[in-house]
């Protein structure tokens, strides 16, 4: 049963893209949110049906359908509790924002839903992946049909967006791939036979592994994750893409495909190489807290409404790893949290701007204001969704907010903790400062574009030349209409009611995550003893940071 | 024998220079003093590599010598003439020339094929082509483009045509004893008796009219083979080949003798049919393929400019969003 | 002709051999020289002519016909070639009114 | 030595029955009704919200959310009655936030579910939060008529949601809850200081108003989770039986003593106290209304509670009760001195909220937990009056509140009441002796001077002084405005600040006051408005009732009695501090205050009312004098703290984010990334020449590989052969 409902998590979408594209233009839109419907049924089938939401365990429990036998490759699926939450979640983002492109995509129609449907299908892939070169596949197609997706619908500058993304994200994940050759082939001179599943390679590497090279493994890991998450300073290529995709690519942007990248680091380097997790969390930690305030800062004195939420989202995101390096079950079940929330917040906000995108054809708040007076229902939403993303207590945003806030402020060595962690309460008061800028930016935000006097491009609309592509602004009612409250009220109510009510996500996300962190507390303590975990070897010398991390 | 060697590769360095002298427009003299030093090279070349094959010594034979010079000599003029046309001609000097020297390696069907393909068809196209694309000569003085008359950078051009003839030269005739049996090991070596009765008995069809011929029998008198194996009919005892077979209801052994072999072309023919059916089917396949291209080709086309063809891809125009436009 | 088939001599072999190399060297200089497209397509038939007689060279020494099969493909592709090859020279002259190959670099990457 | 030995001299016999000790908590799931007062206000939110989704024109909002919050007054009555004096009660209502890992000890888990903590300083809160709300709703529904269809919705959706939060904030069973709350509430005030979006003076306050209460919460959070890191817990209940256990149970090994400073960052941030107190009065931008709920009565004396509520915790350490004390004494004084130059009614008023709500803090941080919250009761309806007033005078006046530009209102018909009421507010600000504010002001000055320590008898005397000033500012505003010869100038109504003029003859009044600078007929109040300020005033009056009650009738003060069944026992007894100057503390407060109340008034007769040019002399007298001349201007310019704010944070925090940014855009990314995108461009570079265009080119690169590979095979031949 889960086998199958995890292989139509692929193949529907995959099917309904080739139907799309021998389909007429005229009905690729509706088969293509047919097929995005069609995979959130399967996917609501899958979780209710779902066995193993309080135990971190993985369905199906099925072993490897072998793909090439010799090398040990295999495709077996499986989700735990979190990959299905973020199954969920991309599912239930995807038919929203393909709804929210009938009327911004009047050119290529068919192309656009294909590749939206081939993405979805490679997202879920990649969180379906048990074994790593399948993962890794997954995780690496997802930039073919963003490349295009960018390239064909985005702003002005799309072709260097599109090409700036793929390079960056691909010459992370070729590092990543060293990473994960490197443990295969370590496993195959120990074991003998090659074997890629996700939980041998983890076993292998976390254990057998001398500290020294699990040191490095981590940063090749990492590598890859790092520039999808996007880890400051290996973010630049965030604001860029976001501010030239269209608004679907930036909603799915924000919404998923980061998460790759923190899921990547949930489920494959923090797990793989728990000793350079540890080695190198202060680095880590201390490059968030940068992201967070710095990020947060340039938020601030940004023009363009896109590109403030695109930075906003590497703070957010910055916030959520910084959760996830705190190494204590508290602090990575909040991170978890938070890259759901985000991922419906933030996708939310880019939607709100899109619509007024759609009518204006400008995100720039120099020229927009007050638009209140013209947008009322959509001035409520886009409040509405700035609040849930600056955590506001009882919207989304907050519950994982303040898990991240608490495991940060709690990883120090205290037996309050449960076991010791690496932070302490400072980190957790510079990052709090990332509240306040928060406020401050979004506020900002809201205040330039929803309240103040009106103001409006006027008639002689200089980007309309350029955005041909996009509907006549004749085309769409003043304010938005039904369609765009049929795709952001869900988005509103999933908000509000992970907000009021997130203790089921807890009770989910929880068991996963302790298997996750079996290894640290004993790698944690012993790390707090010597200042290194590199000193069972003669090679101390060139472990990276055995004297930065000295606290 | 090294220096056999060093001599061919400056007999070939002769030559090419003599072929820089040739491509030159310049004064009749130079260019004669470089068909001469150029003959002379090749000559020499010649020469060496006929010593090469009679490990020195036998008669230097007249025709080979002679079909070789004359299709290098028409290759030089293929690619120094000023004037498209004569170079095609010079072009079929060169093709028969060749055609000469697959007669005289016993290729006679290739030999005649060659000559009607490639001088027959190939060359007439090009001809056609020529006449189609050939401009009114723009002066009196002269019929040929500028771009006719100037080679481009001749001299480098020779030389990597040199570095490649010395590659190539060194492969074929190298003077290291084990390399050599390309060349000469192979000394006297007759194409094996043993391979042609083997052909011979793969056309059963040819057997039977032998031994027809031979029984005198008429030409639809049943007879069939006697063999233990239906691939080897042809048996032999030490001496000679002979067949058994049953005609007239008795067994009889015929021998053969090597009037019996079969032609070249039969050979030829066999070898296509029986190991190559495959490829033949491809390259017919190609040739009709060649024939619809070359017809897509040379339709009338309509200009478009880059905006159409964005335009036709869907996409929106380059004249309107300067930024995104491509490298150009 | 069956005893020009029986017997066999070296040097006209090697006679060959050399031809067909300075062929083949010959046609690539002209390739590389000449402006005018249609005789570098000649040239380009000069080397097949060099392939042809290497290759009938090669059947004779060992005797099988392989060798003078394979110049049947080669003059198949030969025609082939020459057909494409024409209509685009064809094409070519209709677009600039001249054979001059120096007038079709727009591939240049600078 | 302040924390519980203040219970030793409390004789009050209410108190005694719970000396020092909390009393345990009671789950009582039958009281899960009690949810509903939260639920009340939040369901009204949301179907205001489909009223705006729907368009509707009428005052149907106004009524469901009236309709709600008389509900969730009746419903907390009814808690009341059922409550009493009794032990906490603990209502559990959901799931929210809870966790637990390793061993599940207090200390490895995480609870915060969404539970009710019923005891009787929530109850004391939720009186008058509840009852004022539904008051100032009525008032509401009529003063905001002019936007019916445009922003009344909106208004009262933001009124709905303030008061859902308000309640979770006081009933909330745990820090968290709280916290949610807290934050609530600043969203609210948010909402509706910004309610004329198109101002963006509008705008901009609430913006800061924001960002500031973010600030103190950010102080609230941490100090939560330092709360939970060394007890272990963030339940009320819990929380206090730790601490009755002993003040160093749990891993008091995370200086704790940070704990009280933290939320005492909040607490400021919340209650708009030095100095975090900037963006209350710019918080006047929003409706008066809004003004009077919010900024007034309810939502900033958050702070005040939470130290109640905490008060066990901030007993724990001297220093931060003294702390607060200091912060409430100077904030009562600089807001004090701050409202004596002020020109706008409203802003006079705000000023005055802070000073008063500096006397709460003061109480606290002296330990009189029940003068505190006595005169936050008393403040509460005195203060509501005096912004209902304000209000209805903007209201007739289309949005004039200059006092230079108003006078002699009383004699204007129409007005007659609300100039009254406003001058019965007045003597209550100005704790006229025997009215009630006089009463709470008195016993936290006599706690400030009677207690041992020296500064905090001196924070009593500034205390004293600032009564003083209170007086003086008070009736400087109200025989501007209501006294004297009428005389006033409309002003361009606010109700309609947020449309353009085409759109603006919808609204009567702006219509009105845009035709007729010359001849504007004021228009009185109806009776939505008159009811509101009636039922306000007896509130305000009967306020008093409690200390009359132990006054005359030797009977037990009600608030007391309320406060000392709380958390905030301690220090909820009659205070009695050692003699001042050979008089008893609490006599000698009685007689300066009331002495300081008479002068400031007199002082005020004279200046503004007998001879209105001696305002302007005298401070011609003080800008002439070299050592003073600072002290108008400073005081006009509310001690330039909003420019030293904004020359210390917000300009190096605005040029640091610019610096950021280019550094992000020209050194991370022009330098370090596109830089190594041009690295293969640049070896690219070196090749280019092979490609030039020209079709023999790249015959003769294939022929040169040709080469190569023949020659490499070749040598490999020879070499395997030789």
């Amino acid at each position: 049963m889960e086998v199958t409902l995890a292989y139509a998590l692929i193949l529907v979408p995959i099917a309904c893209a080739a139907i799309v594209g021998f389909s007429p233009s005229p009905l690729a839109k509706w088969i293509g949110t047919f097929g995005a419907f069609a995979t959130l049924a399967v996917a609501m089938l899958f979780a209710w049906t779902f066995p193993h939401w309080t135990d971190g365990l993985f369905a199906p429990t099925n072993d490897a359908t072998s793909w090439f036998s010799a090398m040990g490759v295999s495709i077996s699926l499986g989700a735990d509790s979190v990959a299905l939450l973020l199954i969920l979640m991309t599912t239930f983002l995807m038919p929203l924002i393909l709804i929210g492109s009938f009327t911004s995509i009047n050119e290529r129609v068919k192309e656009y839903y294909f590749w939206f449907l081939l993405l979805e299908a490679s997202m879920l892939g990649a969180f379906l992946a048990r074994d790593a070169v399948l993962f890794f596949v997954s995780y690496e197609f997802t930039m073919i049909p963003m490349f295009f997706l960018i390239a064909n619908w985005g702003g002005l500058q799309r072709r260097q967006a599109a090409v700036k993304y793929v390079l960056y994200s691909f010459g992370g994940g070729i590092l990543t791939l060293v990473g994960l050759l490197y443990v295969a082939m370590k496993m195959h001179a120990a074991t003998g036979e090659w074997n890629f599943g996700i939980g041998p390679m983890t076993e292998f590497c976390s254990t057998t592994l001398p500290a020294s090279e699990q040191v490095w493994v981590f940063i090749l890991l990492m590598a890859g994750f790092a520039v999808k998450i996007p880890l400051v300073p290996l973010h630049t290529w965030l604001p860029l893409v976001h501010d030239q995709a269209p608004t679907g690519g930036s909603v799915i942007l924000a919404g998923t495909l980061l998460k790759l990248g923190t899921f990547g680091e949930f489920r494959i380097a923090l797990p793989m190489a728990p000793i350079g997790g540890v080695e190198w969390n202060f680095v880590l930690a201390v490059l968030c807290l940068i992201g967070i305030v710095a990020a947060a800062l340039i938020c601030w004195v940004q023009h363009d409404a896109k590109k403030l939420v695109a930075y906003s989202s590497v703070t957010h995101i910055a916030f959520c790893m910084l959760g996830m390096f705190s190494l204590n079950s508290i602090g990575v079940t909040g991170s978890v949290m938070y890259m759901i929330s985000h991922g419906l917040s933030t996708g939310a906000l880019f939607l709100c701007i899109g619509m007024v995108y759609e009518r204006y054809h400008t995100k720039d708040m120099d020229e927009l204001g007050g638009l209140y007076r013209r947008m009322p229902i959509w001035s409520f939403f886009m409040v509405f969704f700035a609040l849930a993303s600056l955590g506001l207590p009882g919207l989304n945003g907050f519950p994982g907010e303040f898990y991240c806030l608490v495991g940060a402020f709690i990883a120090e060595d205290t037996a309050a903790t449960g076991y010791p962690g690496l932070m302490g309460p400072w980190f957790a008061i510079i990052a709090g400062l990332g509240l306040i800028a928060a406020a401050m930016y979004l506020l900002m935000l809201v205040g330039r574009l929803v309240w103040g006097p009106l103001r409006e491009p006027g008639a002689h609309d200089k980007d309309h030349a350029h955005t041909s592509h996009h509907a006549p602004t004749s085309a769409l009612p003043v304010d938005i209409g039904a369609r765009e409250i049929g795709i952001l009220l869900p988005l509103a109510i999933a908000c509000l009611v992970l907000g009021l009510y997130p203790e089921p996500m807890f009770k989910a996300i929880e068991p996963s995550v302790k298997n996750m962190l079996k290894p640290y507390p004993a790698l944690v303590e012993r790390y707090i003893r010597d200042g290194t975990l590199l000193n069972d070897e003669t090679e101390t010398a060139n472990s990276p940071f055995a004297d930065a991390t000295q606290k | 024998m090294l220096s056999s060697a060093t001599a061919m590769l400056a007999l070939a360095a002769f030559a090419s220079a003599g072929l820089v002298m040739i491509m030159r427009p310049g004064a009749r003299s130079i260019r004669l003093a470089g068909s001469v030093l150029g003959l002379a090279g090749v000559a020499g070349l010649f020469v060496e590599v006929l010593k090469l094959a009679s490990g020195g010594a036998g008669i230097p034979p007249v025709l080979p010598v002679l079909f070789g010079a004359i299709a290098i000599f028409g290759a030089a003029r293929v690619i120094t003439h000023p004037r498209p046309v004569f170079a095609a001609i010079y072009f079929i000097l060169v093709v028969i020339a060749s055609a000469g020297l697959f007669l005289l390696l016993g290729a006679d069907f290739m030999a005649f094929a060659l000559i009607i393909v490639y001088a027959g068809a190939i060359l007439v196209t090009y001809m056609f082509v020529l006449m189609l694309a050939q401009q009114s000569p723009q002066d009196g003085e002269t019929s040929a483009n500028w771009y006719d008359r100037a080679p481009r950078e001749a001299l480098s051009c020779v030389i990597i045509g040199f570095v490649m003839i010395a590659t190539l030269g060194q492969v074929l005739f190298n003077p290291n004893e084990e390399a050599r049996r390309v060349a000469s090991s192979v000394q006297g070596e007759v194409q094996s008796d043993a391979d042609l009765w083997n052909t011979l008995s793969r056309m059963p069809k040819h057997l039977k009219s032998i031994a027809r011929e031979k029984l005198q029998l008429s030409r639809d008198e049943p007879i069939t083979f006697v063999a233990s194996d239906p691939n080897a009919v042809v048996q032999s005892d030490g001496k000679d080949h002979f067949v058994v077979v049953t005609a007239q209801g008795k067994d009889q052994r015929i021998s053969l003798s090597a009037a019996d072999l079969p032609m070249n072309a039969q050979v030829v023919g066999t070898t296509l049919v029986r190991d190559y059916p495959a490829s033949i089917e491809v390259a017919g396949v190609i040739l009709t393929m060649a024939l619809f291209g070359a017809v897509v080709l040379a339709r009338k086309q309509v200009e478009l400019g880059e905006d159409e063809r964005r335009v036709l891809a869907g996409l929106s125009r380059l004249s309107v969003e300067p930024e995104s436009g491509g490298p150009r | 002709m069956t005893e020009l088939l029986a017997t066999y001599d070296a040097s006209s072999v090697n006679a060959a051999l050399l031809t067909s190399s300075l062929l083949f060297g010959i046609g690539l200089v002209g390739f590389l020289s000449r402006r005018n497209m249609i005789v570098m397509f000649l040239c380009t038939e000069l080397m097949f002519q060099g392939a042809a007689l290497a290759m009938i060279a090669f059947g004779r020494v060992h005797g099988n016909p392989d060798g003078q099969t394979f110049v049947i493909f080669i003059l198949t592709i030969a025609a082939a070639e020459a057909a494409l090859a024409l209509g685009l020279v064809v094409l070519l002259y209709r677009r600039r009114e001249t054979l001059d190959s120096e007038a079709w670099s727009e591939l240049k990457e600078c | 030595m302040l924390n519980f030995s203040l219970l030793a001299d409390a004789t009050d016999h209410a108190a005694a029955t719970a000396i020092g000790v909390i009393q345990p908590a009671v789950d009582a799931p039958d009281l899960k009704w009690a949810g509903l007062i939260i639920g009340l206000p939040a369901l009204s939110a949301l179907l205001c919200t489909i009223c705006g989704a729907m368009r509707v024109r009428s005052k149907l909002p106004a009524f469901i959310t009236i309709v709600a919050l008389i509900g969730s007054f009746v419903l907390t009555c009814m808690l009341f009655q059922q409550l009493g004096q009794g032990a906490p009660r603990v209502v559990g209502l959901f799931e929210w936030m809870s966790f637990s890992w390793g061993n599940a000890d207090r200390f490895q888990s995480f609870s915060a579910p969404f539970a009710l903590y019923v005891d009787s300083l929530t109850l004391f809160w939720m009186l008058f939060v509840t009852g004022l709300g539904s008051l100032i709703a009525i008032y509401a529904s009529e003063y905001m008529e002019s936007d019916v269809g445009k922003g009344y919705t909106r208004f009262f959706g933001g009124v709905s949601v303030f008061l859902a939060a308000m309640a979770t904030l006081v009933m909330a069973s745990n820090l968290v809850v709280l916290y949610l709350g807290w934050e609530g509430v600043g969203l609210a005030s948010y909402l509706l200081i910004g309610y004329y979006y198109s101002k963006p003076s509008a705008v901009a306050a609430a913006k800061k108003a924001f960002i500031m209460n973010r600030i103190g919460d950010l102080g609230l959070a941490l100090g939560i989770s330092l709360i939970w890191v060394n007890y272990g817990t963030v339940d009320y209940a819990t929380l206090f039986s730790v601490l009755e256990a002993g003040p160093t149970a749990g891993h008091g090994d995370w200086m704790p003593g940070a704990i009280p400073f933290l939320l005492m960052l909040g607490a400021f941030g919340k209650s708009a106290q030095i100095p975090l107190f900037t963006w209350l009065p710019d918080a006047m931008e929003g409706p008066t209304p809004v003004s009077a709920l919010i900024h007034a009565a309810t939502m900033v004396t958050a702070g005040v509670y939470l130290i109640a509520r905490m008060y066990p915790l901030f007993a724990l350490h001297e220093d931060a009760l003294a702390t607060v004390a200091w912060v409430g004494g100077l904030t009562a004084f600089v807001a004090a001195t701050i409202g004596m130059a002020q020109y706008d009614m409203k802003r006079v008023w705000a000023y005055s909220t802070i000073s008063q709500l500096g006397y709460m803090f003061l109480g606290l941080g002296v330990g009189t937990t029940f003068g505190a919250g006595y005169h936050v009761f008393t403040h509460a309806f005195f203060k509501a009056l005096l912004f209902l007033t304000a209000g209805a005078v903007m209201h007739g006046f289309a949005g004039q509140i200059d006092i230079r530009k108003l006078s002699g209102l009383r004699k204007v018909p129409g007005f007659r009441l609300v100039s009254y009421l406003a001058l019965l507010g007045c003597l209550w600000l100005s704790a006229l002796p025997f009215s009630a504010a006089f009463f709470s002001k008195d016993t936290i000055l006599t706690a400030a001077l009677g207690s041992e320590r020296s500064d905090f008898q001196f924070l009593g005397w500034l205390g004293l002084l600032t009564a003083g000033i209170t007086a003086y500012y008070t009736f400087r505003v109200w025989f501007r405005t209501f006294a004297g010869p009428v005389h006033f100038e409309a002003g361009d109504d606010q109700h309609d600040a947020h449309d353009d003029t085409h759109d603006a003859h919808h609204a009567p009044v702006a219509g009105l006051s845009l035709g007729a600078k010359h001849d504007f007929h004021p228009h009185g109040p109806r009776w939505a408005i008159r009811i509101p300020l009636i039922l306000i005033a007896i509130g305000a009056v009967a306020a008093g009732w409690p200390a009359y009650n132990v006054l005359f009738f030797h009977g037990e003060n009600w608030v007391q009695t309320m406060i000392a069944h709380s958390s905030a026992v301690a220090g909820s007894g009659e205070v009695h501090g050692q003699d001042v100057l050979g008089l008893s503390a609490h006599l000698m407060t009685s007689i300066v205050g009331s002495a300081a109340c008479v002068i400031g008034i007199g002082i005020a007769f004279w200046m503004h009312l007998a001879d209105r040019s001696a305002a302007d002399r005298v401070r011609g007298a003080l800008r002439g004098f070299i050592l003073t001349r600072w002290i108008p201007t400073t005081l006009e310019n509310r001690w330039y703290v909003d420019e030293i704010y904004h020359m210390m944070f917000r300009l190096p925090l605005w040029a640091g984010s610019h610096i950021l940014h280019f550094f992000d855009k020209t050194v991370v990314d022009g330098f370090l990334v596109d830089g190594t995108g041009r690295v293969p461009v640049a070896v690219a570079r070196l090749f280019q020449p092979l490609y030039n265009g020209v079709l023999q080119g790249y015959a003769a690169t294939m022929a040169g590989g040709f080469v190569l590979i023949a020659g490499w095979v070749f040598w490999i031949w020879l070499r395997g052969n030789g």
